[in-house]
């Protein structure tokens, strides 16, 4: 489907959904940082020979909209995350393998019930404007989240930031409002790039960064164009002279821009188009796995839905291998109906995977007292390109359980704020979180604004704030496993899939290897990661 | 001019053909045809006779949709019919020239009259621009036409008709010609302004020695201009004669006709002085926008009399029409049917008052909507009027259209496009018959028609008239036809009335200013008449300069 | 009768067209006949192969292509056809009516038509379903409503040459009513170049309704709709793969064809009046 | 001339009456947009506080006439006011992509006027010849097809198999005119290819139309060239038609190409309009509705005028 859907619905969505914030974040190691090591790892495991400084890096994105700004609270999609991106940096890092490692902190502490964390600064780190970068430009960056007044997407993921304060002209204290173990890796949030301060705001006017590049242009929904900044204080990193951003909405498009040569990397490949691009000697398909993930939202407060039994039937009757076939070609994985993305480090690996199976959610319906069901799904493809077509695709298989799944197509306007979480069986898609905590704390627990099932169980919800504060990992991951347990058995959603996303570049360009789980184009960090091939 | 001389232009069996409703129908079929340089011929015949395609045919060239299929046209002596359209470019304009019927139309609306006017001299001619102008307002003066100078700098629409005519004569002798066609080049011109145009052809043609084919429908205008006369009627040739001996003795049944169209007479009835008037107009005035039409026009019609309203265009006569139907609302004055006042508006009226008061137009085809069939097209009042239905409506059709002299059978279910000019005319009279009123407005309603075919509808409306009793208000800008049936006789000019009176006092002599010259400007079948008009008017020197 | 006549010694694109709308109408009307399998119903896997089991293969999700497109003739055709019906009730009405009653009415049915024809139809036309929501009803009332002011120009101008005439007059005169002056004097006689209007428009909203469903707002998926089946399938063009062209392609085709016998009508109409 | 002058000033107070109008109906139709400015611009941080507290700041909370009042005020004093969106001034925003927009037309037109006059005089001049019916076929076939088909037909060609030109229209911030040029080349192609049919038959039909009138015959009679009749005698009174459909297309060029901008990735206003509805970034999409609406009428009331021009009768009065 085209790309251009995507983007109605994109700002369809925006106008009700929560900007997710596109946390992507999954590793295996659920390392809690105390203090880490200094410098930076090098791609020193990657095939490709060495990285070649110059030329000019080119790329048709989608996710690029008119109304784009370049304050960093409004940035809500791939176009401004990649290219702002290049422009600043943050106080910590996703590496490669998916811990958080200091970038603008040169390294952090927190208190041992981790509610007080002090970043401590790098020294020598200018701004392009030649500023040098100091505590309170990182006080102003942060701040300009938080407030009443603020309108900034990353307001939530700051929600437990209490105070915010410099110490000295190299640290920063957060001061929270309860213990949060994966604190650093908040920070990396690319909403929370670090500005200039001025006049005792953000600078964010300007477009000035500590950056590998700037700002040389940048037209919203158009283009956006940057060049290497000459004394860019990371080693090894930035190694074309210039790039170039170009904002392709049309998914036709950007394949023809790509085998054009007009361009050299472009995302969101339409999938139909996958098999028909690696045919291209000259392209290299890039998948992330597991960008996002997609529900079916069942109110566990309505009438319908309040037996877990009847919830349980239509989770045994969706046949997930199919509509991952059908729905995602086979790129994503399928999921064990809780929200938490395979090969994450927070993943409860010891959990049964569910099944397609007509009989037992037969037994499931018996048990709920009743031989057969109807239901109504308010299906939207709002939710994501195809949720209509695998609504349907439901429906001809919970027949089989003798479920009459009655597919009801919702106009995309408006979808989220008039049908999602209002009726009680719908379409919806969330962004993987960073942690496993985050994703929780706005999805399912009691309470939470963005709780699409009104889901509320009373261990769910004392293990989550019991995890938050656990600096033990293995502690906690025990009770993530249990957490996952419970969104599966007794949870409000069926979780059939997770989708990757899916990206292709030209020959002419190289990488190391991506940051792979994390994010899409190299955890949205391609600009300074690659090279000229 | 002696039989050895080689003919100027000669057609010998030529046969033209025209593609309509989907086929191809013989228009000229086999017509000779000789004419000697310094001759003027004269082609006259009824619609559809093929004398404007023959006259064309003569310059070598069919229009679209027509070709020609046999024979032979030679101009002086060189084939024009399968000759190249290069050789035919050297001729047109050049030594061969055509006149059109409308003036307005045919002259470029784009362009300035000069600039038209010394095309062909310039471009083919080989003359230079600054001897061609001058040449052209030679021209101008010759053919009498006010400030000859200037008038060429003039877009068409800036000249009035009658001096546009003699423009397009002008143009046509710019190249001096050996033939010039004159396709009803007075047609569409008042009577009054006719005479203007008709003299100065006559002198340019007599001036410059061309040889001419004069086109017209009106025998006495031919008359003025030609040597000699032939009479064509359905593409072929029906007598060819030099003038004087066709008009005093001519041969065929159907010339014969033609000739006797002109003397057809109403009885006249007499006015009852005393009874209320079946419709009155008392001192109206009406207007379009700011432009007055109208002026305190006051008239009485009585049951079973024909008041005939003469004018030429723009006396307001056809206004007067519109005002009496309701379609015009005066300014002032007002109209009374039977004494009583109508409502100014015909949207006001009621069906009764619209029933009395029905109207024949001047154009059949128009007035007759084409998607419906005879049958509905007269049945429609009877059911609308008269709540006729079934049965007794087609019956009572069946009768008006015998009434008409139409065969039932033959024409309940046709539909109008089936029908000649003079049919649709008929059903248009049936048509205002079948509301069974006592007034009929007939405007102008034989002008479109064929003289042979607009006496008999003249005849049908008298029978009509004496059958019924009912009332006619005729309107016409002919002479001839206010002669034939009116009994009371109103004469407009420029929205007002100027002359008044019975038939028999109207005609006879002395008339009021314009009334003469109306009735003295009708040509005569006299081939002497212009001469002697002309100069009895440069006598009384009150001439009227056009 | 006189019917069969005229069509024999039509031009050949003008019987070539006439061909392609009747086979397009037999096909609309009997789709369920026709398509070996359901609307929307799965039975395959997607992209399937031509030949075989599948015709012309499968779409992504697996449904019958030729299925599709046979059904697609029967929602687009449909849906086309209605809104330029509504477009031509309403403009067509209004546009009679303004000609024969004149005044103020003419006069504000003119200026109202002016102002909506100076917002640009497709933007017009993003904002309305923005705001009465995507589905086939209001698809159908926008363009519709769009297209009516078209409609109303040319069906006022026709009518205003039809009004002048003296058979229209005569009514009037008779005190005939609205209606009959709208049914049975004007309407018959404004037919032929309404008819033809009706073929252009009826492409021009054919066309639109692609446009729309190219930029997402359009006939919504699942139904099958070519507009959108060329969408969701443009992408594939670049890859020499025709699939995604087959619908375009009949989408081209009846707007030819159906153009080649507007052209062939309006050419009649006017060739009539030559000789 | 006086006659004239009023029928200017008319024509001109119509065009602005109208474009009041448009304006309001604009404002209404946005105003209607279901979902909210505050809503949609907030997402995740709004809490019906400073859901509030933003709808105050942007004045969403005022009456929809005092709305309209000071737009209106703001528009007449030449400010169009700040994008909801991104805070930027619309003037600015607009700006880039207005250019891109008229150099697109422009470019379109520059092709395509010429191209269809010619054609159109030339089918008219040999009408019914095999040259003709293959023109009227073509130019059939073209209007026939969807613009986004022609489009892709065109990359697949020009783009993808010969690689002699761009498939997007990357549009650097000072690239020469020969690059704009180039890359515009494909979606001006497109676009002339949509328009010219149109015109050609326009033009062809006028001038045949014309054909059949008196005085065409009598220049015939008058042994004018077959050339100079259509050119000399046929077009200046065909003028009126042709320039009316002219303008009707340059008025599409302008704004009926937001489906060209989207496959060839062009910045034009279309797509900022198409975006900002989605946004319900309601001072955008005003702004650019009426730089279309106001596009459209210009164009029109020129054509009216220029048509008046070539009215011999109305530049000549009889007086």
């Amino acid at each position: 489907m085209s790309d251009n859907n995507n983007k109605i619905t994109q700002a369809m969505h925006d106008s009700g959904l929560p900007r997710r914030d596109f946390l992507k974040y999954s590793a295996t190691a659920a390392a809690i940082a105390g203090a880490f090591s200094l410098g930076l790892p090098l791609h020193g495991w990657a095939e490709e020979a060495t990285p070649k400084a110059g030329g000019v890096l080119r790329m048709g994105l989608a996710g690029g909209s008119t109304t784009d700004s370049r304050d960093p609270g409004s940035w809500s999609d791939t176009f401004t995350f990649v290219g702002f991106s290049a422009v600043y940096n943050t106080l910590s890092e996703i590496s490669v393998d998916g811990t958080a490692i200091p970038e603008l902190a040169e390294r952090w502490e927190s208190s041992p019930d981790a509610r007080i964390w002090t970043f401590t600064l790098r020294q020598g780190v200018t701004f392009h404007n030649g500023k040098t970068l100091d505590a309170g430009d990182v006080v102003a960056s942060i701040q300009h989240h938080l407030g009443d007044k603020s309108t900034s997407a990353a307001k939530t993921v700051l929600g437990d930031v209490a105070k915010v304060q410099a110490q000295g002209n190299d640290a920063v204290v957060f001061v929270l409002h309860s213990g949060n173990a994966d604190f650093a890796y908040v920070v990396a949030d690319y909403h929370l790039v670090i500005m200039p301060a001025k006049d005792g705001g953000a600078d964010w006017q300007a477009g000035v960064g500590t950056g590998g590049y700037r700002l040389k242009g940048f037209e919203p929904g158009v283009r956006m164009d940057l060049e290497r900044s000459p004394d860019y204080w990371k080693a090894g990193r930035a190694h074309f002279a210039s790039a170039e951003l170009l904002a392709i909405a049309d998914g036709a498009a950007r394949v023809n821009a790509l085998v054009t040569g007009q361009v050299d990397v472009i995302n969101k490949v339409d999938l139909k188009t996958v098999a028909l691009l690696k045919r291209n000697p000259n392209l290299v398909i890039e998948e992330t796995k597991g960008a996002q993930h997609y529900t079916f939202p069942m109110l566990t407060d309505s009438q319908q839905f309040q037996d877990n039994n009847i919830r349980l039937a239509l989770k045994h009757a969706i046949n997930r291998e199919t509509l991952l076939a059908s729905v995602l070609y086979g790129y994503g994985q399928i999921g064990n109906d809780h929200p938490i993305q395979p090969g994450s480090r927070f993943i409860n690996s010891a959990l049964e995977q569910r099944g397609y199976d007509p009989d037992k959610a037969r037994f499931y319906l018996r048990q709920a007292g009743v031989d057969s069901l109807k239901v109504r799904l308010q299906a939207s493809d709002a939710a994501y390109t195809g949720a209509v077509d695998a609504s349907v695709l439901f429906k001809e298989q919970a027949r089989q359980a003798g479920i009459d799944i009655d597919v009801v197509r919702e106009p995309a306007d408006g979808f989220f704020s008039n049908v999602w979480m209002k009726q009680p069986f719908t379409t919806s898609f969330w962004y993987s979180s960073l942690t496993a905590d985050r994703m929780f704390s706005i999805g399912y627990a009691k309470g939470a604004a963005w709780n699409e099932t009104h889901w509320d169980n009373a261990r769910f919800n004392q293990l989550l704030n019991a995890a938050r504060g656990e600096m033990n990992a293995p502690l906690r991951q025990e009770m993530y496993n249990e957490m996952q347990a419970l969104c599966r058995d007794e949870g409000g959603a069926i979780v059939p899939l997770f989708a990757s996303s899916v990206a292709a570049r030209s020959k002419r360009v190289a990488h190391g290897g991506l940051t792979a789980p994390y994010g899409e184009l190299d955890g949205l960090r391609l600009i300074e990661r690659w090279w000229q091939a | 001019m002696t039989m050895s001389e080689k003919p100027l232009l000669e057609i010998r069996d030529l046969h033209i053909e025209g593609h309509y409703q989907d086929a191809w129908h013989p228009l000229i079929k086999g017509i000779d045809l000789t004419l000697q340089r310094g001759e003027v011929l004269g082609l006259i015949g009824e619609s559809g006779a093929g004398k404007s395609t023959l006259g064309l045919a003569s310059m070598g060239y069919v229009r679209d949709g027509c070709r020609i299929t046999g024979g032979s046209v030679r101009f002086d002596g060189q084939e024009l019919v399968g000759a190249k359209p290069e050789a035919l470019r050297t001729l047109r304009g050049l030594r061969i020239a055509y006149v059109a019927q409308s003036a307005a139309a045919s002259f470029n609306p784009a362009h300035r009259l000069i600039d038209q006017h010394v095309e062909t001299a310039v471009r083919n001619g080989g003359i230079d621009r600054v001897r061609a102008e001058a040449e052209a307002v030679e021209l101008y003066r010759v053919l009498r036409l006010p400030n000859p100078e200037q008038i060429g700098q003039r877009y068409p629409h800036q000249v009035s008709g009658g001096q546009l005519q003699r423009v397009m004569t002008a143009m046509a002798m710019a190249c001096h010609p050996d033939l010039i066609i004159f396709d009803e080049p007075t047609t569409a011109l008042d009577v009054t302004t006719q005479i203007e145009v008709l003299a100065a052809i006559r002198d340019a043609v007599k001036t410059y020695g061309s040889a001419a084919l004069y086109i017209s429908h009106d025998l006495a205008v031919v008359a003025q201009m030609a040597d000699r006369i032939m009479v064509l009627r359905h593409g072929k040739l029906v007598e060819e004669a030099d003038t004087r001996s066709m008009l005093d003795a001519p041969q065929q049944d159907y010339t014969k006709s033609l000739w006797a169209v002109r003397s057809f007479r109403t009885e006249p009835k007499p006015c009852p002085q005393q009874a209320t008037p079946l419709l009155e107009v008392r001192k109206a005035s009406a207007s379009y926008g700011h432009q007055p039409v109208l002026q305190e026009v006051s008239l009485k019609l009585h049951r079973g009399q024909t008041l005939a309203v003469i004018g030429e265009s723009g006396s307001g006569k056809s206004s007067t029409a519109r005002l009496i139907t309701g379609l015009l609302p005066p300014t002032a004055g007002q109209v009374l049917y039977d004494g009583e006042a109508l409502p100014a508006d015909y949207r006001q009226r009621s069906k009764e008052q619209l029933r009395r008061v029905q109207m024949i137009y001047q154009i059949p085809d128009t007035a007759l909507n084409p998607r419906q069939r005879i049958v509905d097209i007269i049945g429609r009042p009877l059911s609308f009027y008269l709540g006729l239905k079934g049965q007794a409506l087609r019956q009572r059709v069946a009768e008006l259209l015998e009434m008409i002299e139409l065969d039932p059978a033959l024409y309940m279910e046709r539909q109008p496009r089936e029908l000649s000019g003079g049919q649709k005319q008929r059903i248009c009279i049936a048509r205002a018959l079948a509301a069974e009123p006592q007034l009929i407005i007939c405007d102008e309603v034989t002008s479109a028609l064929d003289q042979l075919v607009a006496e008999g509808v003249l005849k049908l409306l008298n029978r009509i008239q004496q059958q019924l009793g009912v009332a006619y208000l005729f309107i016409t800008h002919d002479v001839a036809t206010v002669r034939a049936i009116a009994d009371e006789v109103l004469v407009m000019q420029r929205g007002q009335v100027v002359d008044h009176g019975s038939r028999e006092a109207i005609f006879t002599p002395p008339h009021r200013d314009y009334t003469g010259l109306l009735f003295s400007s009708e040509p005569e079948m006299d081939p002497d008449w212009l001469d002697r008009l002309l100069a009895k008017r440069a006598l009384t020197s009150t001439v009227q300069t056009v | 009768m006189s019917l069969i006549k005229p069509l024999l010694r039509a031009p050949l694109s003008a019987q070539f067209g006439l061909l392609v709308i009747v086979l397009y109408i037999l096909v609309a009307l009997f789709a369920p006949v026709l398509a070996p399998f359901g609307e929307t119903e799965v039975v395959g896997e997607g992209f399937a192969p031509w030949g075989g089991q599948f015709l012309l293969g499968t779409d992504n999700l697996g449904r019958d292509m030729f299925s599709r497109l046979v059904y697609g003739a029967r929602n687009t055709l449909g849906i086309a056809f209605l809104t330029t019906l509504l477009a031509f009730a309403v403009g067509g009405f209004c546009g009679l009516v303004a000609a024969i009653r004149g005044g103020w009415i003419d006069q504000g049915l003119s200026r109202l038509v002016d102002i909506l024809m100076a917002i640009p139809q497709l933007i017009f036309a993003l904002l309305i379903l923005s705001v009465v929501g995507t589905n086939a009803t209001s698809l159908v009332l926008v363009i519709a409503l769009l297209d009516a002011t078209r409609v109303f120009r040319l069906s006022r101008a026709v009518a205003m040459t039809v009004v002048v005439q003296d058979f229209v007059e005569a009514a009037r005169l008779r005190g005939e009513g609205l209606w009959w002056l709208v049914s049975r004097e004007v309407l018959p006689n404004a037919a032929a170049p309404l008819i033809a209007e009706f073929g252009l428009r009826f492409c021009f909203v054919f066309l639109f309704i692609s446009a729309l469903s190219f930029l997402g707002l359009g006939i919504q998926p699942p139904t099958a709709d070519w507009g959108s089946m060329v969408r969701d399938n443009a992408v594939l063009i670049t890859f020499g793969d025709i699939s995604p062209l087959l619908p375009a392609l009949a989408v081209a085709l009846i707007t030819v064809s159906v153009n080649f016998v507007v052209d062939w009508v309006l050419h009649k109409s006017s060739g009539l009046k030559e000789c | 001339m006086n006659s004239l002058c009023k029928l200017l000033l008319q024509r001109l107070a119509l065009g602005l009456l109208s474009l009041f109008a448009v304006s309001v109906i604009i404002f209404l139709a946005v105003g209607m947009l279901p979902g909210d400015v505050a809503q949609a611009m907030l997402g995740q941080a709004a809490t019906p506080e400073t859901v509030a507290a933003f709808r105050a700041q942007l004045g969403l909370d005022l009456p929809p006439l005092t709305r309209f009042g000071h737009w209106a005020w703001q528009l007449l004093h030449g400010d169009l006011g700040l994008s909801l969106a991104n805070q930027r001034p619309i003037a600015e925003l607009i700006g880039a992509r207005l250019g891109n927009t008229f150099t697109l037309a422009l470019l379109a037109a520059l092709v395509s006027v010429p191209a269809a006059l010619l054609l159109g005089m030339l089918a008219a001049l040999y009408r019914n010849s095999w040259f003709d019916r293959l023109l009227n076929t073509s130019a059939l076939s073209a209007v026939s097809f969807p613009e986004f088909f022609v489009a892709y037909i065109l990359i697949l060609v020009f783009a993808v198999k010969l690689n002699w030109l761009p498939s997007i229209s990357n549009l650097a911030p000072g690239a020469s005119f020969a690059e704009v040029l180039e890359r515009s080349l494909l979606p001006v192609l497109t676009l002339s290819l949509v328009v010219i049919a149109q015109m050609m038959r326009m033009t062809r039909a006028a001038l045949i139309n014309l054909l059949a009138s008196p005085y065409i015959e009598m220049a015939r009679l008058k042994g004018i060239s077959q050339a100079r009749i259509i050119f000399h005698h046929a077009l200046p009174n065909a003028l009126a038609p042709i320039i009316n459909v002219v303008a009707l297309n340059l008025a599409y060029l302008v704004v009926g190409v937001v489906v060209v901008e989207v496959v060839f990735v062009y910045p034009g206003l279309g797509q900022l309009l198409v975006d900002s509805v989605a946004k319900r970034d309601i001072p955008v999409v005003q702004a650019c509705s009426l730089i279309f609406a106001a596009t459209y009428i210009l164009l029109n009331t020129t054509a009216d005028v220029l048509s008046i021009a070539s009215n011999p009768r109305l530049m000549h009065p009889k007086g």
